[in-house]
Order: structure tokens, then sequence, then C-alpha cells
């Protein structure tokens, strides 16, 4: 049969990455005219079966996304030699998975040389959704290139909270902003899926500059939303439903070289970036791509050069 | 912290009261007249889950506040007719109410709008919005700069949406219902001796439904405060377990309205500081007296008692006592030499944060601020012929 | 409303057919009566014959299943209490109908408030209340308390409460059970000034001397039924307690005279403080012997249940009690229930629906209640041993001809008597030193009482020690060997049955101590009143 | 008043009751626009439909068999054990630490350490709200209601900290060494050449389960300590006079409870297909734990039967939820009903059933025939 996705914890419309994922499997069926199979879970002890019940079903590939699915997707993956499998954000090794990971520290870090290229405070800010290290990997990348720009610079950090309903809660965000803005920030980073609307609300309401994640969210206020650190989950989910049963295994890296992640330039936002601003990550972009500058990945030792969680 | 930090914080708790304060009143409505309701926490979800879902389709915030109370007042009256009217078990009653919102707002929603159980956001027009005073300062970095008064006045009294301050006035409205008339003795009667008001020629189920649908107005305000004036929307589960808290903040308040308030600022200024201080640093020391200062008062007040109070405070001291040496023991990583441990800075866990206002609900319930008495007949029904 | 009555034409109430049942207990079969106005009418019978039922219905509290009420000649439907207040009927019930912690002004206004403000209500119900008391001579502070106010005082509280809503027709029902002679008498006084008023008056008594003494009509209920109603003047007590209970009444018990032996409970100094810090027992002093019954007189109130409840083991005190020449524990946090009954102490309690019996456990589980960790009823070391408990409990149930012998029903479904019998059963049964009693016999038909007594003095006469306290100086006078009364707290006096009479050991529940000089009647009726209000 | 047979009450009433639930639940499927008929068809096949999905079934039932006697225990003492949630969770801890870092060399040695830890993680976690019940008199519901929420932050805490292998995403351990994980039904069955159950996680703690109802009905019908946590629960003012030790037995009875609701966790970490502690680890059991309790009757069989139902519900909602738009809620609003009608709306149930008994039924008070020594509640 079809492909199929199955979605994490949170929904497909949490506005973050299971809505990404969401749209990128929409996207395929819309230009294909063909029919996809999906699922939403909402317990960790469904997950195994999720998986196996859409591979028994002949579902072919099966897409997955989020972290969570590593371990359970071990365990079925080998029972079922003739059907691929795409996990996103996690590498599972094994023959029929591909697995896609995305380097958000360096779209991150790009961000933040931005950040601090447009603060007039010296002061910038982050506000993560939930506290793992994954966000972590993008305060991360964004400190450093704050630091990068601006050695001075102050990076204040504060994660919305430490369980999944830290995705979703636009007034802690908020609240979050609030208090970031009395210690002077100018610019704020919101990596916290639905969370970030509120974020990113409270900063136009204050005149502030913020920077959305995941998605393109320029447009939600035009004009005060400095860029966004697009993570292209939706491509990863398209091209992996295009590519069918044959999708191609092994681990897929998305970074900055071929555009999984980036920040991003359209009309809402032109007259924020000038061109010296753009000259500057362009540069960086080239020398990430070319290996010349390599950012610190969080996740590689939980430690971060440029900030303290 | 300098001024505006406190000016803010109190603010933030006053937002954060509101809520707890209209479902500590609806408590209060209810446990006067001798119901017990737990369920405060199901209706006020419900509420928020129908003031958004309507104030969205409407257009208009205050079609979506009739709405929600109205889905209030019904399961009001289911509570009614299970502790009243069937005279069931009022706990049950209330945890039943409680899962039937929880699962049933996620169940609609989803039948409705197809969003994961979660109404889409709400546009500006569709909420409750602040209400900015003549001559208020609107935005933060403005407001820094301003003079302390204008901080307070811009900050404090000013911004907030119309619910806070109806919510505040309910306050002295509901001391004035419950102690200056006719109404009011005789709901404080019917919760004390049900038997007396019957025989007074008053009927105690019509008393009893009107103090329960009372409750479920105020819910009904409280639920949709939170949806369409706090967030804009309404998302699974979003009450957080506010109903609990509000009853806990019930015997704080020993059943009064004014108590009612102070008890409700307090939670609300947990949950202020929850919301805006998420990197506590405390230094070592700091933490390890306090541990100890705490473990030595339960030893010492469990040393007068019995056996068990030993066992269970000793324990519980034991844990403390170890909290803090392994706090210090960790700080060693990071600092040369035991002594140079004691003064490094640590961060306080942001779970522990979290946690603080369910951990000053038990310690209110454990009686030490003090001995509640709740209404006599509270929580029994009322059956005349066995 | 009593205008056109004249010439005692028209009864003021009448009832035809009244019934009423609570489920499968028919309280009341097919009532009528006829009460004329401006009349005091008694009615008498016995515990569960269906008294405060009709006079609940006729209130309002009850609805009946059939019959009708007319008041003045006039039917009226009478679904609740508003309408009997409108009917101008008060009432005042056996347990008495007050929020305690409301004032005596707030109580009063409560249900009879002017309008929806509170302040113009209690402001007239100040006023009026005033002009009640003195009109009635029923002093009481407007501003006090019900919880802080004696019982006598929350008598009047609730004849105010009628009277404030203008009744006509007042009902009392076993008004003087908790009161001392001396308040009983100024209850009395008032009502017959409100007779002379014209109001009419329904008193229900178990006190056959009260209702000689005021009543003008008198009628006999019996299971639920009204056997008769004659003019008090046409009747003597003898005659009435047969009406009540159908054959001729002979209450006597058949004992020999005791033969004690070595002193087995020793009571020296003890004091009893409750929680809150009233001082419940003073000093107390007294020995019981083997083969002895020490009965304990006095108004209920005074510290006894305090301390058949320290003997019991579960409430502190201070002092010394040894039992056979050994030491007790008495702080509370040695010893319970389960250490008394280890040393030999049983306890029939005085509330065997809270205390003696688990109301849905059923009998044979009852039999082992409290001596669940007897060796007899364990096996395995782990294990309760069901079958042998069921086994006892038939045994039991037979030797004591409790009704019906099934151990298998809850406790709830067997009637008061045989419950009792049930708790006395297993108490007794198991042999010990000192048996602790507390009313035995309240709310029990004569039949079960005889067979009580008779196994109260059997264990006396097999040796053992035996406490008794009772309210009903009757049974004190024909069960114990010794009698002692307590008043405040403290032991009055010791006196022999045989030795002394009803009249003394009542100036000894007054608080008149042995030594005291000749006292004035209004001395006594002071103490009375005192003694009453310690409750 | 019991003019009721006991049969009427213990079976006649919950069944009575049941309807009623199933008949407002159909008016929910409605009118959230699901043919009930289907959504019926739909959930019988997700919970029994194959032998896989009847292992799930059987899984879940294993939790709330924990949970429901733990509820009961409770409620044989008249107290109410809200917080199953909170010690699912620290028996989870319990469990995790005995196993994750002790390498046991048989997975017997593995199932009894994490039993005896969950059960004693589980009891210590109700040991405070259980202390402030017996000598404080703080409501027990309210306690244990914040103790779930510490529970859940001390466990995030852990698990997003010191149990997180490093690198690691999810808040959850490690998965536990390869020795310690408990056999499954399936591999159980393989022994007797057998193919059921398939990879449904249904493991060898469903005995555990049984064991324990066996030992709950020893326990409250059978033994001092259970008649004296019923005779408490039925009458304080009683068990004082008999010198029963409200302290004692509040305390003892919650901890039992705690203790039981806390060896849940062990067929949720251990005996899962990937054995490791996860954040939302107790997934509402602890709840669905009170709506198996009262309609169980908080007696050991009802409580496997309910469990089966819950079971059956919970895994039928799952295949509900994933086949249509339906999410798994709808479970959440059917244990709402049937907490409502067998909890608090007894009396509407009963006493017509009750007066048709009376009107037309035996005339005798109780059918003492039927009556046996044990099954008292
Ligand atoms: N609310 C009730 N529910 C069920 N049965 C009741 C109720 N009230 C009374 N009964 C039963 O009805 C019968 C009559 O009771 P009632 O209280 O009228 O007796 P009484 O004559 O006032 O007795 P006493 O002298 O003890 O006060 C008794 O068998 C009693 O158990
Ligand atoms: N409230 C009640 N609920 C259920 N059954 C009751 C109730 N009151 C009385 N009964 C039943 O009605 C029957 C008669 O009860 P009642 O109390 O009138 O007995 P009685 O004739 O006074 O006997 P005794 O003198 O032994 O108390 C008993 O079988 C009792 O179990
Ligand atoms: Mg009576
Ligand atoms: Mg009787």
């Amino acid at each position: 049969d079809g492909p199929a996705i199955i979605y994490d914890l949170g929904g497909k419309f949490d506005k973050s990455f299971n809505e990404s994922a969401y749209n990128g499997a929409q996207r395929w069926a819309e230009e294909t005219g063909e029919e996809f199979a999906e699922f939403e879970i909402t317990s960790d002890a469904q997950r195994e079966q999720a998986i196996r019940r859409f591979a028994e079903a002949g579902n072919n590939p099966i897409v997955m996304a989020g972290f969570s699915w590593g371990t359970p997707l071990e365990a079925a993956a080998a029972d079922y030699p003739d059907t691929n499998f795409v996990i996103i954000d996690a590498a599972v090794d094994a023959p029929n998975i591909r697995s896609v990971v995305f380097n958000e520290h360096e779209g991150s870090y790009l961000v933040g040389m931005l950040a601090a290229a447009a603060s007039e405070t010296d002061t910038v800010s982050f506000v993560g959704g939930m506290d793992i290290p994954l966000i972590r990997k993008f305060g991360c990348g964004y400190a450093q290139g704050v630091k990068a720009v601006n050695p001075d610079a102050t990076v204040i950090s504060n994660m919305t909270g430490t369980t999944p309903s830290a995705w979703n809660d636009p007034v802690k965000g908020s609240e979050l902003t609030l208090s970031q803005i009395s210690q002077g920030s100018d610019v704020v980073f919101a990596a916290a899926g639905g969370t970030g609307i509120g974020v990113l609300q409270t900063a136009a309401d204050e005149g502030i500059l913020s920077i959305g994640v995941d998605s393109n969210q320029n447009y939600l206020h035009s004009g005060q939303v400095l860029t966004s650190m697009v993570k292209r989950v939706d491509n990863a989910v398209y091209d992996a439903f295009a590519a069918g049963e044959n999708v191609e295994v092994g681990l897929n890296v998305m970074g900055v070289e071929n555009e999984g992640v980036a920040y991003s330039l359209d009309e809402h936002n032109e007259e924020l970036i000038t061109d010296e601003m753009k000259a500057m990550v362009e540069e960086a972009s080239a020398q990430m791509a070319s290996g010349e500058l390599e950012v610190h990945d969080y996740m590689s030792d939980e430690t971060c050069p440029a900030i303290d969680f | 912290m300098d001024f505006f930090t406190f000016v803010q914080l109190g603010d933030a708790s006053v937002r954060m009261a509101i809520p707890l304060l209209l479902a500590c009143l609806a408590g209060l409505f209810s446990e006067r007249a001798g119901i017990f309701d737990i369920g405060l926490e199901g209706k006020m979800l419900a509420a928020a889950f129908l003031a958004a879902a309507v104030s969205l389709v409407s257009g208009n915030a205050w079609v979506g506040l009739l709405a929600g109370i109205g889905i209030s007042i019904a399961l009001s009256l289911i509570h009614g007719l299970a502790s009243i009217t069937f005279r069931g078990n009022q706990l049950i009653s209330g945890v039943a109410i409680n899962f039937f919102a929880a699962g049933l707002t996620v169940v609609v929603a989803q039948g409705w709008f197809a969003q994961g159980g979660r109404t889409p956001s709400l546009p500006k027009d569709a909420r409750f919005n602040g209400i900015d005073f003549p001559g208020a300062l609107t935005r933060v970095r403005d407001k820094m700069q301003a003079d302390p008064w204008a901080q307070f006045y811009s900050e404090f009294i000013s911004g907030h949406s119309i619910l806070v301050y109806l919510g505040l006035l309910t306050v002295p409205l509901s001391w004035w219902v419950l102690y200056r008339t006719r109404f009011g003795l005789r709901l404080r009667a019917v919760g004390e001796a049900p038997e007396a008001v019957d025989t007074a020629g008053i009927s105690v189920v019509r008393l009893r439904y009107t103090a329960v649908i009372i409750a479920g107005v105020l819910c009904g305000v409280a639920g949709a405060y939170l949806s369409t004036a706090v967030q804009a929307g309404f998302t699974k589960d979003m009450t957080a377990n506010r109903g609990f808290i509000a009853l806990a903040a019930l015997i704080f308040a020993k059943w009064r309205p004014w108590y009612a308030l102070g008890a409700c600022l307090l939670f609300g200024l947990f949950f202020a500081i929850d919301n805006r201080f998420q990197n506590i640093q405390l230094e070592v020391i700091w933490i390890m007296t306090g541990l100890f200062a705490a473990a030595a008062a339960m030893t010492l007040y469990a040393l007068r008692r019995e056996r068990i109070d030993l066992i269970v405070l000793g324990g519980l001291s034991a844990v403390l006592v170890f909290v803090g040496l392994a706090t210090w023991i960790g700080a060693m990583d990071e600092a040369i030499g035991a002594t140079a441990a004691l003064f490094e800075t640590v961060k306080v866990p942001s779970q522990l944060i979290q946690s603080l206002p369910y951990l000053f609900v038990v310690v209110v319930l454990a009686g030490f601020v003090g001995k509640a008495i709740p209404p006599r007949a509270g929580g029994q029904p009322y059956v005349k012929e066995r | 409303m009593s205008a056109q009555t004249q010439g005692g034409q028209t009864p003021a109430i009448e009832l035809k057919g009244i019934s009423k049942a609570f489920g499968p207990v028919q309280a009341n079969k097919d009532i009528s009566i006829r009460v004329m106005p401006g009349t005091i009418h008694g009615i008498i019978g016995e515990n569960g014959a269906g008294k405060s039922t009709l006079m609940s219905i006729l209130y309002g509290f009850y609805k009946a299943d059939s019959g009708e009420i007319y008041i003045n000649g006039k039917l009226t439907e009478i679904p609740d209490s508003d309408a009997a207040i409108a009917a101008g009927i008060g009432m005042v019930f056996q347990h008495f109908k007050l929020v305690k912690n409301f004032t005596v002004l707030e109580n009063v206004v409560l249900g009879a408030e002017d309008g929806p403000m509170l302040r113009p209500s209690l402001r007239r119900g100040r006023q009026q209340l005033k002009e009640l008391s003195e009109e009635y001579g029923l002093n009481v502070d407007p501003d006090a308390v019900i919880e802080d106010i004696g019982v006598g005082m929350q008598q009047r509280v609730e004849i105010l409460k009628a009277l404030y809503r203008q009744a006509d027709i007042l009902i009392l029902d076993e008004p003087t059970g908790v009161l001392t002679p001396a308040e009983a008498d100024q209850l009395f006084r008032i009502l017959n000034r409100l007779k002379e008023e014209g109001k009419t008056i329904i008193l229900i008594t178990h006190k056959l001397r009260e209702i000689m003494d005021i009543t003008d009509t008198v009628s006999v209920m019996r299971r639920g039924e009204m056997t008769s109603t004659v003019k008090t003047t046409d009747t003597n007590p003898a005659d009435l307690a047969e009406r009540m209970v159908g054959r001729k009444v002979l209450l006597r018990v058949d004992k020999k005279p005791a033969t004690p032996g070595e002193v087995v409970l020793d009571v020296r100094n003890l004091d009893v403080v409750d929680e809150k810090d009233v001082h419940r027992v003073k000093g107390v002093s007294f020995q019981v012997r083997a083969g002895e019954i020490l009965g304990i007189a006095g108004v209920s109130g005074n510290g006894q249940s305090e301390l058949l409840e320290v003997l019991g083991g579960y409430e502190e005190a201070t002092g010394e009690i040894l039992l056979n020449g050994q030491p007790l524990d008495l702080s509370g946090a040695k010893s319970d229930g389960q250490s008394r009954r280890a040393r030999g102490i049983a306890h029939v309690p005085e509330d065997r629906q809270h205390e003696g019996l688990i109301m849905n456990f059923s009998a044979w589980e009852n039999t082992a209640f409290g001596y669940h960790h007897d060796e007899k009823y364990q096996k395995n070391g782990l294990l309760m041993d069901n079958s042998a408990i069921l086994k006892d409990a038939q045994e039991k149930m037979d030797r004591f001809d409790v009704r019906p012998p099934n151990p298998l029903l809850a406790a709830k479904n067997f009637s008061g008597g045989n419950q009792q019998k049930i708790v006395v059963a297993r108490e007794i049964e198991r042999d010990p030193d000192l048996l602790l009693v507390g009313q035995p016999t309240r709310g029990v038909d004569i039949g079960a009482i005889e067979f009580i007594h008779q196994q109260i003095v059997a264990l006396r006469d097999a040796g053992k020690a035996i406490l008794l306290v009772s309210v009903e100086l009757e049974e004190i006078m024909g069960l114990s060997d010794r009698i002692a009364v307590m008043f405040d707290g403290k032991i009055m006096g010791e006196r022999l049955p045989s030795e002394t009479d009803e009249k003394e050991l009542g100036l000894l529940m007054a608080g008149m101590t042995d030594t005291d000089a000749p006292h004035s009647i209004e001395e006594i009726e002071q103490n009375l009143a005192h003694a009453g209000e310690a409750e | 008043m019991d003019a009721m047979p006991k049969w009427a009450d213990v079976v006649l009433v919950p069944v009575v009751s049941l309807l009623l639930a199933a008949i407002i639940s159909i008016i929910v499927f409605v009118a959230v626009g699901q043919d009930p008929w289907e959504a019926l068809k739909l959930m019988s096949y997700g919970a029994v439909g194959t032998s896989d999905n009847l292992g799930y079934t059987l899984f879940y039932m294993t939790n709330f068999i924990f949970t429901g006697l733990a509820v009961a225990v409770a409620f044989h003492a008249a107290l109410f054990n809200i917080g199953g949630e909170g010690q699912v969770l620290l028996g989870g801890l319990g469990a995790t630490l005995a196993v994750l870092f002790v390498p046991w060399p048989h997975w017997t040695l593995a199932l009894l350490a994490g039993s005896v830890a969950a059960a004693l993680f589980g009891a210590l976690w109700v040991a405070i709200p259980a202390y402030l019940q017996a000598r404080r008199g703080s409501h027990i519901v309210i306690t244990t209601i914040m103790f779930n929420f510490m529970a859940s932050g001390l466990l995030i805490f852990m698990l997003a900290g010191p149990l997180k292998p490093v690198g690691e995403m999810q808040i959850a351990t490690a998965v536990f060494p390869e020795t310690v994980h408990l056999p499954s039904l399936h591999d159980i069955a393989q022994l007797f050449g057998l193919d059921t159950f398939g990879r449904s996680p249904v493991n060898i703690s469903i005995f555990l389960a049984l064991g324990a109802c066996v030992g709950v009905w020893a326990l409250i019908w059978h033994t001092r300590l259970g008649y004296q946590i019923r005779a408490f629960g039925q009458s304080e003012s009683a068990a004082r006079y008999a010198g029963i030790s409200a302290v004692n037995i509040t305390m003892i009875a919650l901890l039992i409870s705690g203790a039981l609701a806390g060896m849940m966790a062990v067929n949720n970490t251990m005996g899962i297909n990937n054995p490791q502690l996860v954040d939302n680890a107790a997934g509402g059991a602890g709840f669905i734990g009170i709506a198996v309790a009262l309609m169980g009757r908080n007696h050991p069989v009802g409580i496997v039967i309910a469990a089966l139902l819950f079971g059956a519900l919970f895994q039928g909602g799952a295949e509900l939820s994933a086949a249509t738009q339906i999410p798994v809620q709808i479970v959440v609003v059917i244990q709402a009903l049937v907490i409502m009608f067998t909890g608090a709306l007894d009396e509407m149930v009963r006493s017509p059933i009750q007066k048709m008994f009376l009107r037309y039924g035996n005339k005798g008070v109780g059918a003492p025939a039927a009556v046996l020594p044990e099954g008292e509640e």
C-alpha cells in the first residue's frame, strides 16, 4: 500500500514539527493525488503497536516524526525486513531504516548572528520549549552565533518546562518574554512549538524583534519578526513519500549545505535584514558548508561553550 | 530585585490568582451549603473549552463567556442530581465530573475543529483583552523608565482584562451575600444543620441547588477567563489542577471570602514565580541550611509525639538531609574543596519550582497554618428518612 | 386563628387515617386523633411505637402515605414544614434542630425573615425576642452562640422559634428527656401559660407522672397504632402502662443477695480532661469487688460516659486504676480497647449502633468484634478462622435467644433489642473478670430488658465484678448491689439500695453531698439546673 | 433496608448502571458524528479481534488490576486514594533503580527485586499523605492529587537528569539490560508450542496481578488486619471502641494501597517490549483504577472483571482512534460515566430496583442461603 506517517505525542497540529511533517505529507498528497495513512499516538505504550499496525497493513514507507521513536522502531523494524522506515530527528542503524537528522545548531547559529547584529541593547534571548537536549542544541547554536558577532553580548535563555505541555503554553511563553524584555533583551528566539506563538505575539506587542522556528513564521507579525530558523521536516517527509517503497536507507544529515536548515528571508523581513547582515550570514553558511566553521553541537557531549543552561 | 520586578510579579500574581479566586469562591458557596465539590476542575475545563469554541465561532468573547457559564452550570446540576437528589457520594461525583470534562472536551474539540483536541487560536476580537487605563504606559520598556508610581499604575492597576476586575469584585459581593442577606444566612445554615433549615420551612434541596448553580456560574467565568483572557484558545487539560488548588485555598481561607482572596493571591504568586523565574540560583549553603532546618524542625516536632510521627517525619528528614548532602557533593564537581563547594551556586530544579504550589497545598492541609473547621454538614447528603 | 373555636366544638387538630411506612417498617397504621383547642394532649407509647413519626407528619417533616389532616376543622395539606408553620404549627423535636454555630437570634430568625436583607430582620427579631422572653419568662441571651449554651437553654430557643412564628399549636417531642427536674418544672409552668392563652399543645413523653400532672387528655400508641385516647382524669399510671405494653407490667429483677469477694477494680483519683479542655471526671475513686454490681447513677453528661471510656481504654486520663491489683495504663498511647480486653475487661458500650456493632457486618462477624485477636479465632498463625467464628456466633445467638437466630444476617437488620443481645452475648460469653455496662436497656423492649438483666445478674453470681452505668434510676435500684452517684464529674456518695430511695438519690444527683446541711428547694433546683447544663 | 437479595446488589445494580453509562456513551458517539454500532465493532475488533489485540487488552488489564486493587483496599478503610497515578510513577522509579543498575543474573530475581522496589516506592509515596490523613486529618483526596503532580515533577527531574543516558533525547531511562526483561506470554506460550499474543507486551506480571488479587482477597476477608480495615472503614467510632487504632489502620491500608499501585509499574516498565521507564509511565491507569474498583464493588473478582472490561475499552479505544477521528479520550468519557453511574448515582439505580423487590420480590428480610461467609463488602 501507500506510505504512512505516525505523529508523536502532541499530535499533528502541534504548531511544531509534527505539523511540519503533516504539511510535507499533505503537500505530497496534493501533488500526486494519492493517499497516505496516518496515526496520532496518545501514549508511549502505543508506539511499537502503531509501527507494527502499519507494517502489517502493508504500508511502505512508514515515516515517524520524533526522537522518541528510536527505541520502538529499532525493536520492530527487524521483523519487517521488506518494509522501509523513515525516522526523523533520531539515528537508528538498521538495513531498512532511513534516519533523518538536522543540524539545528547550524541554522540557529545563523539566526544568532542576525540577532546580535540587530540588537541595540546587546542583550538577546532564547525561549525554549521542553527542556531536552534537542532544544538546548538550538539554544547553544544560537548563543554561539550571537557571541561570534558580539562577544560581549548577553544571551538570556529560558525553557518553558520539562513536560510535553511545554510545547503548548503560549501564556508562559509570553510571561518569559516579558521577563526577558525587562532584563534588556530586544531580540528573542523562540524554539518552542506552540509556545512560540505567545513569544512572537508579545515581542510584537512590546516592540522588540523575534525569531521564529521550524517553518517560516515571518508573516505572523510582518516587519516585527527578524527571521525564522526553518527546519525542513516537511521536505524530509515529502522526499520520503516521493521516493516511495524504495526510499534510500541510512543516515541523512540535513544541514545548512543541503538547505535542511536555513534562515528565512522574504517580503516580511527584507527591511530588517541589512545587506551587511546578509553578507555576514552568507559567509558563515559558506564556511559551514566547507567545514571551515564548525558549530559546536550540544548533543555531542551535552555541554555548550557559549551559554549555561 | 528592583521595584519594577516586584510590580511585575504582583501584576502577574493577580492575573494568575483570578481563576483560582473564582473557583475558590465557587467552592465556598457550594461547601457553605454542605456540598463538597472536587469537580471545580472539570467545570472550569468544560467552560474553558466551550467559551473558547463559542467565542471563536461567534467572534464575541461575551457570548463565549455565557456558553462557558452554561456548560459549567449543566455540570453543576449533574453534581446536584448525584449529591442532592440521589444522595450519592459527593467525592465520587466530583471525580466523575472531572474525568467527564477532561475526556469530553478533547473528543468534542476534535470532532468540531479537528485540531487534535484543541481549538484554533482566538483572534484578538474574540478574546477579553487588557483594558488600558487613561494615561497608563503599555510597553515594558517604557514602564521600566517610568517613576515608581507610574510603574505601579500602569502595570499593576491598569492593563488587566475586564474579567480580572469583575473577579476581584466578587469578593466583596460574596461577603455581602453571605453575611448581609437572608439568602446568605440560610446558605450558611444549610451547610451546618440542614435539618434546622428544613424544619424552619425552607427547602434544603432548593437552597443547595441554588448554591451549586452559583458555583457553576463562578467556575464558568473562571474557565472562560483561562481560555479567552489568559490564553487565546483551549488546549487539553489547560486548567492544570487549578480546581484542586482552589479547594486547598478554600481550606486555607477557612471558608471566608476575604481570606480566600489572600490565599489565592498567595498561590497566584507561586504561579507568577514559576512563570517568570526560570533559573533560580542559590548558594549551596543556603539550600543546605534550609533543608537541614526543615529536617530539624520536623524531627523536634516528632520527638515530642508518638512513634509513628518519628518514623514518618524522621524518614522525611533523612530524605531532606540526604538531598542537602547530595547537593553539596554534587557541587564539589564544580568547586575545588568541600568548603568552596558550599558557596557554589546551583540551579534549583525547575520541577521543584513548578511543584511549589502543590507542595504548599500539602503544607496548608497539614494544618501548619492553623486549624480549619469545615461546615459541619459538608459532604453528607441530607437524609431525613433513613 | 383560634378565634372561632368557642365551645370546644371544632378540634384544633384532627388526624384521620394517617399511615406511614419506612420501607418494610409500618411506623404508623391508620391513626386518627382529635385534639381540642386550648388543651394539652399527651401521647405515650413504647420506643418505636411511632409517636415521633406521627408528629413529624403533622409538622410536614415526613409525608404520610395516606390520611388527612384537619386544622381548626379545615382540611389542610401539609407537604412540608413551611405549610405547617403557615397553619400555625410549631414543633420542638426530640433532637433539637438548631444551627450550632449561629447565635440564638439568628436561629430564631432563620426561615422567618422579613425580607431579602438580613439586618432589618435581625433588628426586628431582637425586639420581638425581648418581648417574648419577658412575656413567658424564657430568659435567653440573643447573642449567645448555641454551642456555648446548655440543653435547657437550647430548648427554650426551640420554643421561642415556634412562638416567634406565632404558632397556635405547639408540639413537644420528649422535651424532658434532657432536662433536669427543675428545668422540667419550669417548662411545665410555661406550657400552662400557653394553654391559658388558648394555645393547643401536644406533649410526647415516656414519663407517666408528667402525663398525669399536666395533660388534659392522653393517647396511647402501640406498634404503630393508636390504641386508645382517654381523659387524664379518668386514668392512672398503672392503667396507662398496661395500655402501652398490652399486658400487666411488673418490672423487678429477681436476684439473691450478693456475696462480694476480692477487690477487682480499684479506681483512685481519676481525672479526665477532654479535647475541648473540659474537666469531665474530677478525682473519682471507688472499688468494685468480685461478685458485686456497682451501679453508677447520675443525670447524663456528668462524667459517667467518660469514666466508661477510660476503663474501656479509649480515653486518656490521669490517676490510678488497678485491676486485680495490677495498674492499667491510662496514657492512651500504650493502651486501647485491645489491651483492656486482654486484661479481662469486657465492655457493653452505651451506644450499640455506633460503638458496639458494625451495622453493615453480619452478626457472626460482630460476635468477634473486639475479640478478633483471640486465639480461638485464628488459624495457621496468619488467617482468621471464619468457620470457628461462625460456629461460635451460632451458639451464642441460640443461647441468648437472638431473633432471628441467623448469624449471616447483617447487624442492621436486627431490631434494637436483639442487637443489644448480640453485644451482651459477645461480652458476657467472654467470661471477663470485669464487665462494664453502659445503658444496657436503652431503647430495648420489656421482654429483652428482663433477659439482659438476668444475664448480668448471672454473671455476678458467677463471681465477676460488674460496673453498671445507667440514667434509669429504676434500673440502678433494681440491679445494683451498691450505688454510687455522679454529679459534675465527682462521686457525691455511695448507698446501698436497701438503705436508700429515689428521693435521696435524686438529691445526690443534684449535687448535694452527704455532709450538706438541709437544703432549700431553690438551692436544689439551682443545682439540678447546673447538672443538666454540664452535658 | 435489606429488601433486596444480595445478588441484586452485587450484580444487578452494577449491570444496570453500566447499561445507563453505555446509553449515554452511545449518545456521545452520535453527537460527535460516529455511528455507535460501527464504533462498537471497531472497538471489539481492537480489543479481542486478534490474539495480538487480545494481548494488549490483557496487558492493560494487568495495569488496571493493580490500580483497581489499590483503590479498593483504601476504600475498604473508607479512604479514597486518588493518587494511584503518582504512586505508579514512583513505583516505576523504584523498579528502575532496582533493575537498571544491578546485573541480575535471571529475570526471576529481577522480577522479585523490581516488584519489591516498586511496591516500596509506591508505598513510600503515599506515606506522607497517609500520615497527614491519619495524624492531621488532611484530606487524602487533595493531598494525593498534589502528590501526583509532585511525582510527575520528580520523575521528570530524574528522567531528564540523572537517569537519562547522555545524548538521548527521550525523557526516559536507558533500555534495561537483557537479563531483566520479563518473559512475555508469547514467549511462555511458545514453550508449549503455541503461537499466541503476537508481539503484544502482555507478560508474566499478569500472574503477579492475579496473585495480588488472591492476596487482597485473603487479606480483606481472612486476616485480622483485613477485618480491622473493614471495621474501621465501616465505623470509626466502633473501631475506637474495639481498640482498632485509626492511625495505624489508615497508614497501613494506604501503604498497602500505594504498594499495589506501585507494583503496576513492573508491568509497565519491565514488562513492555523495550523495558525502560518513560515519563508518562502511568498513562492514566491510576485514575482508571477508581472506576475499576467502583465497578468491581471493591472485590477482587469484580475488579478482575472490571479491569478486563476497561482493558478492552482502552485497547479498543486506541483502535477506534486509529481508524477514525475520535480521540482516545473517548475512553476517559466512558470511564467517567461508569464512575458516575456506579459510584455517585448508585442510589438512582438501586432504589427503584429495591422498590421492585419490595413489591414483587421475596418477602423475607434477606435470603440467607445465598450469603457466603466471605463475600461481604
Ligand atoms: N427515618 C426513618 N427511616 C426508617 N425508619 C424509621 C425512621 N424513623 C423512624 N423509623 C422507624 O419507625 C418506627 C417508629 O419510629 P418513631 O421514631 O416514630 O418511634 P417513637 O415512638 O418516637 O419512639 P421513641 O420513643 O424511641 O422516640 C420505628 O420502628 C423506627 O425504627
Ligand atoms: N431504619 C430501619 N431500617 C431498616 N429496618 C428497620 C429500621 N428500623 C427498624 N427496622 C426493622 O423493623 C423491625 C422492627 O423494628 P423496631 O425497631 O420497631 O423493633 P421493635 O419492635 O422496637 O423491637 P426491639 O424492641 O427489639 O427494638 C426490625 O426487624 C428492624 O430490623
Ligand atoms: Mg420518638
Ligand atoms: Mg426498637
